[in-house]
């Protein structure tokens, strides 16, 4: 029991840092129907922000840990959304005319730049690096159980942002903004939306959600590294695809779905744990194959 | 007063990739009324409305509502400057209700109050809406669309309602209904440029219009004139 | 303007500069480099040299086109080549063919020289076997009984792996569990939970630093006291500034060679090495590709600049003194004396275990 | 008549200056020319485009395309000769041809169909490995790089049933999945030599074995890689000859079809799925045959070439060239394949550079280097 | 004449829901040899619905259709194509990125050699065969404007909405479909316009021996002039049946969907 139980609380976490990046995902097909490879590494670079925000802060001496850990979260979160408008504005948008796949593309090479440009050019940036935790580190455990006070503070903050964001998509005036322009841009202007300013917005919305989700990532694993963004993107990107675009939940039910599989694949697999992700992939190949429109189905529109 | 014209278009010429589709042209539409566009398919009358949007911006001339120009404003501009339109062929948002559909109608109005009430105004001129107000636009019949655009142009409580072909597609009952709601739609206040193949009933309830060929006016007057000047007549009754 | 009498001499340098592993493969560039200007700079030397560095991308297609590349290009005399192993295999056969004496600085799987028998092909760091050897027999002469081994499925994880559980066997140690794991996976818990409940001595590791250092991370959020062995992938300053000072306090690890600070060519390597002020750490391989260079100069001045003269030479190394220790080659060109040191963390550094307080007793290992 | 010389003029001086360039680009070595190179091409592509000049040559090109692919062949041959005893450029060129055979694959089955495939290079490490099983085996070489297709199609045909039923995005993450489930399962697999790759024994036709360098006299001997470019040459212009055939074909109508509608195309009895299997299977087929070649012409391969980075970079060919573009996947090939190796000289800083390239020539030609132009039956022939 | 009397197409209790709505209702319908039924009706009374599940795009929820004496009832599009039904689409659906004549060849699938050894080894033959499916996609071409024939290889998206709508009509009728479905064809154009474009149509009947034709319209003139016989629609059930005369005059019809004068 006691062991079932912390697997359980592991799925979740890695589910929800899944979740997260998928949800991103989403908002990017949601807004424009595009795949935005860079994603995951946005999500790297957002981490390595809120770890250098972490270092100047100690150096300049503060060291209260939550003043801290808001500030690397303020500046990740912030310096992202404020790159996310950045490419939208710069690679995404030029591309708008282009062969859907041509943003891919971009946006796969970006995901390199920025890859290798912290691995080049921050400080010592090919080693990992050693995340601080700066939450309460207490831990409760029964038997093999042990549950961590900051993995609940992270799950309920994960949980959180996602809350937002799906309010924010299907409850708000910019949320019904973002899904018209998905769907037909020029009548969208007319309805006098500022459509340069949406896909911004929601690119920012999205980059600042993987940089969140970075931290997140730092704060669970204490450890950091120039390539950690490149799985978890591919990972997210299935996820989201898996759960069914055009909705929030797809995303989520896709990452908790994908943690789950890894999680059983590695300790309750008849044959050896090191395939796992064969198993994983195997499953997610299946589900499509069952559900070709993801899990919870997109609702078709399609008239003739 | 009445005639002063609430949108002005004075020697535009527009083009899409090279050659030009709009060649010179001007035409008035006065607060208050119907102002008809009638022409030939391919005369260039979506372009005026495109070019006035500014989706397709003109090369030259200008565009004006109320003495204030229009050109090179970002569309989402132009229409907080009171201009709503209803689009040819529909264009509603396929995956979306047709609640959400309204609501972007109104998209610019921020108080839920307002919008809610107007939404009841387009329920009561199209009560089919009503029932339908959880379908999803894009599943709907040709005609239906038609519906949820027309609303959809109304929830912006425009000044000025630029309405290209609306009885596209639908039936001679809903035709004529069309054209009792754009009255209706007027006797409202709100000026109306009507871009329309249907010359009878265009013209039946028109105070003014214009003939459009190869992108150029060839003809305009009052609905009365327009309707014995000889051309018009040859190019459409008979 | 006596120097510009010297003739030109091209040696070339081999290793992954881009991606996963490039730090350890630039730290290997650089010492190399570093051979070859200190070359340069001495007088009497009889050849002017330039060094020719390649990115192997530690993927075997790209391995062999460069290998192809130098190899080919007969300018280019001798060859210090390879970090990874699956490289290293795909490459070698190209440079049989092409007859260029090479030597591996850091590949350690055995076949790279066992697998074939071309005199071309040496290496000058130990191979896992003899690391694992030494590292079972330590670890359960410390008096520890079970294990569970996590390691990378890349061919680097997988051989540890089998050496390791080979000689553990041997040394009557039980492995309790066996997981292998993909060499960019994040999440360890799962692995963990499971190797919590079996509740083993110690927890070997075998794979790179990035790895090592998550695993080690997450041992200790899940509340895991067992003793963190790893390999010599985890030999790297990196690994102690990625888990911290004190998680790290007590890691042990293996690396073949001996302790380069505690030879006087090591110390002389480690101070040039500062001066010459590379912006990157050598990184465990570093004092191996220097002496592989060092040795391949020694050879071109002793010989000449010609390839088969080379390889002759290289091929009757014996008792050759560097900066790792002895160098002996035997028929596979594989270095025999390759010693291996054993490492724990002291205080957040690697500290070489004889004179570490841990073999004084007067620290405990965990579970001690 | 004036006008159809001048087309052939501009062809054969394009034909030459094309197999200058190749050849100055792959010979050079020093940093600064290679960038000088890099710019030079880039400022004439930019400058082409700006006045209109590749328009006006891609028409004179379309008008008489025969003659143009004979100068292709024949600069083709000459970039060859000219390396004919260096072994590294030779392997580069016919590194490339494979790529090309490969990316044709793919635009089968996207550029022309919309059957996207993210999983390139799992196909193509399946030929490869066809190669390294069958290779020492008694099977005939050649055959064993047709096998290398066929198997290649075998397993594809794992993935048509999902492939079928789903489009667009959803299309994407079956094969990205099963790209990279190939790439573990090959790893923790040790049948097929694990993480460790396995030996591939070279080409050998009739007992003429590609691996040994051609003596021609004493002191001419031909690179052993000369064999491998030439064989891979008649494999691309094969390749070469079936794309165009079938584009230009009521077959390539219906893969456009199926691209563009698919409930227009069924209510016109285009069956949709027959034709995505044709594509896809044929596509997968393709980056077999180029695998089992590339296997035996490295004569080592690992898990580790095919992971899914490769298979993107398969896909950004095809992009880069132009989706459907021949010609275009050709161009891509080589950009592709050969600037991150001329950057070398720039290390550990290589890749860097090279997605900014990338990048730009995107954003500045977003439709592809030579886009795909439109469809033509029988070349030259308007009605 | 005998064969006029012969039934083509067959309805019986058609039906068709889509969630709460019922866009087809029991309908029951019969169309004879060579004739022209208007169907008219409300919008969303199911006229493009009828279109959609004869051809095979939906699945009929009950009732079965009967083609040629074969119930087809829930065949694929294809083999409804292959029998002989050709449609055109209310929201025109042409390849935009093709030419002209690609467009109109899709249309001529069944009639040409799909083989993949035929199409990729015998050239010859099929340059034959192209050059003589261009000549005939020309002349139909001319019929509806000649301008367009000499701009057969011109991408259809270059081209305005009233040429699409043609050159979707020569895509329905190049390959002799024995019934023809039209989806309000005159959609936009001005009533010269729509005479031309019915002009052209009858004048295409004339070359298809036996072809019958579905014609849903909005513009009662063409209705008028054209039809045989109408058939009207309403919440999905037929309202009512006959000549444009009977039928225009009808009251249900009048207050359903003409509105009386
Ligand atoms: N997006 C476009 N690109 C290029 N040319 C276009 C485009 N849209 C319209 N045109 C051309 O511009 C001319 C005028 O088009 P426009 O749509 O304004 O005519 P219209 O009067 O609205 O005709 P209709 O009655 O069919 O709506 C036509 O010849 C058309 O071919
Ligand atoms: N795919 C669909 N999903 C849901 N409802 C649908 C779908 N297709 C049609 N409907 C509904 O079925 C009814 C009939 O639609 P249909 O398109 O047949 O009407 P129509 O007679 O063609 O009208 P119009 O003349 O305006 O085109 C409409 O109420 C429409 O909303
Ligand atoms: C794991 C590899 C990247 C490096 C290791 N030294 C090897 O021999 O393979
Ligand atoms: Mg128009
Ligand atoms: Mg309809």
């Amino acid at each position: 029991m006691g062991l079932l139980g912390q697997f359980v609380v592991n799925g979740m976490m890695l589910g929800m840092m899944y979740a997260l990046v998928a949800v991103g995902f989403t908002l990017f097909f949601g807004v424009l129907d595009v795949i935005k490879f860079s994603h995951g590494d946005v999500l790297m670079v957002g981490t390595f922000a809120g770890f250098s925000t972490y270092l100047g802060m100690t150096a300049i001496g503060i060291d209260n840990a939550f003043i801290q850990l808001v500030g690397v979260l303020v500046i990740a979160v912030g310096s992202m959304a404020i790159l996310g408008a950045i490419i939208a504005r710069y690679l995404v948008l030029p591309l708008k005319s282009a062969p859907p796949l041509n943003t891919l593309l971009v946006t796969l090479m970006l995901g390199t730049v920025l890859r290798e440009a912290i691995r080049l050019f921050y400080p010592d940036g090919s080693n990992p690096k050693h995340f601080p935790s700066l939450l309460p580190t207490e831990s409760w455990s029964l038997g093999s159980f042990t549950l961590r006070a900051d993995s609940v503070i992270l799950l309920i903050g994960g949980l959180l942002v996602i809350i937002g964001v799906n309010v924010l998509i299907n409850r708000t005036r910019l949320g019904l903004a973002i899904r018209a322009v998905a769907q037909d841009e020029e009548t969208a202007k007319c309805m006098g939306i500022n459509f340069k300013m949406i896909v911004l917005l929601t690119f920012a919305l999205g980059s600042g959600v993987a940089a969140f989700a970075g931290v997140m990532n730092g704060l669970y694993y204490n450890e950091i590294n120039f390539g950690m963004g490149l799985l978890l993107g591919v990972i997210g990107f299935s996820a989201a695809i898996v759960g069914g675009l055009g909705n929030i939940y797809g995303a989520i039910l896709g990452g908790f779905l994908f943690a789950g599989l890894q999680t059983l694949g590695a300790v309750a697999l008849p044959f050896a744990s090191a395939y796992k992700d064969v198993f994983a992939f195997a499953v997610v190949i299946a589900i499509i194959a069952w559900r070709p429109t993801g899990l919870i189905a997109e609702k078709t529109s399609e008239r003739v | 007063m009445a005639t002063a014209s609430a949108l002005e278009v004075k020697d535009i010429y527009a083009a899409y990739d090279s050659a030009d589709v709009l060649e010179g042209v001007s035409l008035k539409v006065p607060a208050g009324k119907i102002t008809c566009l009638l022409g030939s398919n391919g005369a260039g009358k979506s372009t005026i409305i495109r070019a006035i949007l500014g989706l397709t911006p003109p090369r030259s001339g200008d565009i004006q509502i109320d003495g204030q120009s229009l050109i090179g404003l970002p569309t989402h501009k132009i229409i907080s400057a009171g201009i709503a339109c209803i689009p040819e062929g529909r264009k509603v948002f396929p995956k979306m209700t047709v609640v959400d559909n309204l609501r972007l109608g109104g998209y610019q109005e921020n108080t839920e109050a307002v919008l809610r009430d107007r939404m009841d105004q387009v329920f009561g001129i199209f009560p089919r809406l009503k029932e339908r107000r959880n379908q999803l636009a894009g599943t709907m019949s040709g005609g239906e669309q038609a519906m949820v655009s027309i609303g959809r142009g109304l929830m912006a409580a425009p000044k000025v309602l630029l309405i290209d072909e609306p009885s596209l597609g639908l039936s001679p009952l809903f035709v004529k209904e069309n054209f009792n709601i754009i009255k209706r739609i007027n006797d409202q206040g709100i000026t109306v440029f009507l871009v329309e193949q249907n010359v009878h009933q265009t013209l039946a309830i028109a105070h003014y219009g214009y003939v459009m060929s190869q992108g150029r006016v060839v003809a305009e007057g009052t609905a009365q004139e327009l309707s014995e000047n000889k051309e018009v007549h040859e190019a459409y009754f008979g | 303007h006596f120097a510009d009498a010297k003739d030109k001499v091209k040696v070339a340098f081999i290793g992954p500069l881009t991606g996963g592993v490039s730090a350890v493969g630039v730290g290997g560039r650089n010492s190399a480099e570093l051979a070859v200007q200190l070359r340069n700079a001495d007088p009497n030397a009889k050849y002017e040299y330039e060094l020719v560095a390649m990115d192997s991308e530690c993927k075997p297609n790209v391995g062999v086109q460069v290998a192809t590349k130098i190899a080919a290009d007969r300018s280019i005399i001798g060859l210090v080549g390879h970090y990874c192993s699956a490289v290293a295999m795909g490459a070698v056969d190209i440079y049989h063919k092409f007859n260029l004496p090479m030597s591996v600085w850091g590949a350690v799987l055995p076949d790279v020289t066992y697998g074939n028998d071309y005199k071309e092909i040496h290496r000058v760091n130990g191979t896992m076997i003899n690391q694992n050897d030494v590292a079972a027999k330590f670890m359960t002469e410390q008096g520890y009984k079970t294990w569970v081994i996590i390691h990378d499925t890349t061919d680097y994880g997988k051989g540890h792996d089998k050496y390791f559980s080979e000689y553990l066997t041997q040394n009557g140690g039980e492995i309790l569990a066996d997981f292998g794991v993909p060499a960019d996976q994040q999440d360890f818990t799962a692995e963990l939970t499971k190797a919590k409940q079996l509740n083993p001595d110690v927890i070997y590791f075998g794979g790179l630093t990035p790895l090592g250092v998550r695993i080690r991370a997450q041992m200790e959020k899940l509340g895991i006291t067992a003793q963190f062995q790893g390999v010599s992938g985890i030999k790297s300053d990196s690994f102690i500034d990625g888990v911290g000072a004190d998680l790290s306090e007590g890691v042990v690890s293996f690396l073949e060679g001996a302790p380069v600070d505690k030879l006087p060519g090591g110390q002389y390597f480690t101070e040039k090495y500062k001066a010459a002020g590379f912006a990157e750490s050598e990184e465990a391989y570093g004092p191996f590709a220097f002496a592989a260079m060092n040795l391949i100069l020694d050879g071109i001045e002793e010989v000449g600049p010609n390839r088969k003269k080379l390889t002759k030479y290289l091929g009757d190394i014996h008792g050759y003194e560097s900066i790792v220790g002895e160098i002996s080659f035997d028929d596979h060109g594989q270095n025999t004396v390759a010693a291996i040191t054993k490492y724990v963390v002291q205080d957040g550094k690697w500290v070489v275990w004889e004179d570490s307080e841990y073999a004084t007793g007067k620290r405990k290992l965990a579970g001690k | 008549m004036t006008q159809s010389f001048k087309d052939k003029a501009v062809i054969v001086l394009l034909a030459a200056a094309a197999a200058a360039f190749t050849i100055t680009f792959i010979a050079i070595e020093e940093q600064a020319e290679i960038f000088a190179l890099i710019l030079f091409a880039a400022a004439l592509v930019f400058a082409g485009a700006k006045f209109g000049f590749t328009r006006s040559i891609a028409q004179s090109l379309s008008r008489n395309e025969r003659l143009m692919n004979v100068a292709v062949i024949a600069a083709t041959l000459v970039v060859i000769f000219w390396f004919r005893e260096d072994h590294f450029p030779l392997l580069m060129i016919a590194t490339v041809m494979l790529y090309v055979i490969a990316c044709c694959g793919l635009n089968m089955q996207f550029g022309y169909t919309g059957v996207v495939n993210f999983a390139g290079a799992a196909f193509f490490g399946v030929g490869c490995y066809t190669a390294a099983v069958l290779g020492d085996t008694s099977i005939p070489l050649l055959l064993v790089i047709i096998l290398g297709g066929v198997i290649a199609a075998i397993v594809g045909s794992v993935l048509i049933i999902p492939v079928l039923r789903t489009r667009g995005h959803y299309a994407a993450v079956v094969t990205i999945a099963f790209g990279l489930l190939f790439r573990t399962f090959l790893e923790v697999n040790d049948t097929l030599g694990g993480p460790q790759g396995l030996g591939v024994s070279g080409m050998n036709l009739f007992g003429w074995d590609f691996n040994n360098n051609i003596e021609i006299t004493e002191n001419i001997e031909l690179s052993f890689y000369l064999n491998y470019v030439i064989l891979a040459l008649v494999m691309v212009i094969l390749t070469f000859v079936l794309m165009r055939r079938i584009e230009r074909s009521w077959i390539g109508l219906n893969f456009d079809a199926v691209r563009l509608d698919e409930t227009a195309a069924a209510c016109f009895g285009i069956n949709i799925k027959r034709w995505k299997i044709v594509a896809f299977t044929l596509g997968n087929f393709l980056a077999g045959t180029a695998g089992a070649l590339y296997a035996m012409m490295l004569g080592f391969i690992a898990p580790s070439n095919f992971a899914f980075s490769d298979s993107l970079i398969l896909v950004s060919i095809v992009l880069l060239g132009g989706m459907g573009s021949l010609w275009g996947t050709i161009l891509a090939a080589g950009l592709v394949v050969l600037l991150p190796e001329k950057l070398q000289v720039i290390q550990e800083y290589r890749f860097l550079i090279y997605a900014v390239v990338m990048i730009l020539i995107l954003l500045f030609r977003p439709q592809g280097i030579l886009p795909r132009g439109l469809r033509a039956y029988i070349p030259g022939w308007r009605g | 004449m005998a064969q006029q009397q012969e039934t083509v197409l067959a309805f019986r209790e058609l039906t068709r829901r889509f969630g709460g709505v019922v866009a087809l209702n029991k309908f029951d319908m019969e169309l004879t040899n060579g004739q022209i039924l208007g169907l008219i009706g409300p919008n969303g009374s199911g006229k493009t619905t009828s279109f959609n599940v004869l051809t095979g795009i939906y699945e009929a929820n009950g009732g079965s259709i009967e083609f040629l004496g074969q119930d087809i009832t829930s065949w694929p599009a294809q083999k409804v194509y292959e029998a002989g039904v050709a449609r055109t689409f209310q929201r025109s659906r042409l390849c935009l990125e093709l030419s002209i004549f690609d467009n109109i060849m899709i249309g001529n699938h069944k009639r040409l050699d799909q083989g993949l050894l035929f199409n990729i080894f015998k050239r010859k033959a099929l340059r034959e065969q192209i050059r003589e499916n261009h000549e005939e996609a020309r002349k139909l071409l001319k019929i509806f404007d000649p301008a367009l024939a000499d701009k057969m290889f011109d991408p259809v998206g270059s081209l305005r909405m009233i040429d699409r709508r043609r050159i979707e009509i020569c895509r329905a009728l190049i390959s002799h479909p024995r019934l023809l479905l039209l989806d309000e064809p005159s959609a936009g154009m001005t009533h010269e316009e729509t005479r031309e474009l019915m002009d052209d149509i009858l004048e295409v009947r004339e070359m298809i021996d036996g072809l019958s034709i579905i014609l849903v319209e909005h513009e009662m003139g063409m209705i008028e002039r054209v039809t045989d016989k109408c058939i009207v629609l309403n919440f999905g059930q037929k309202i009512c049946e006959g000549a444009y005369r009977d039928v225009a005059s009808d009251k249900l019809v009048q207050e359903a969907y003409l509105g009386g004068e």
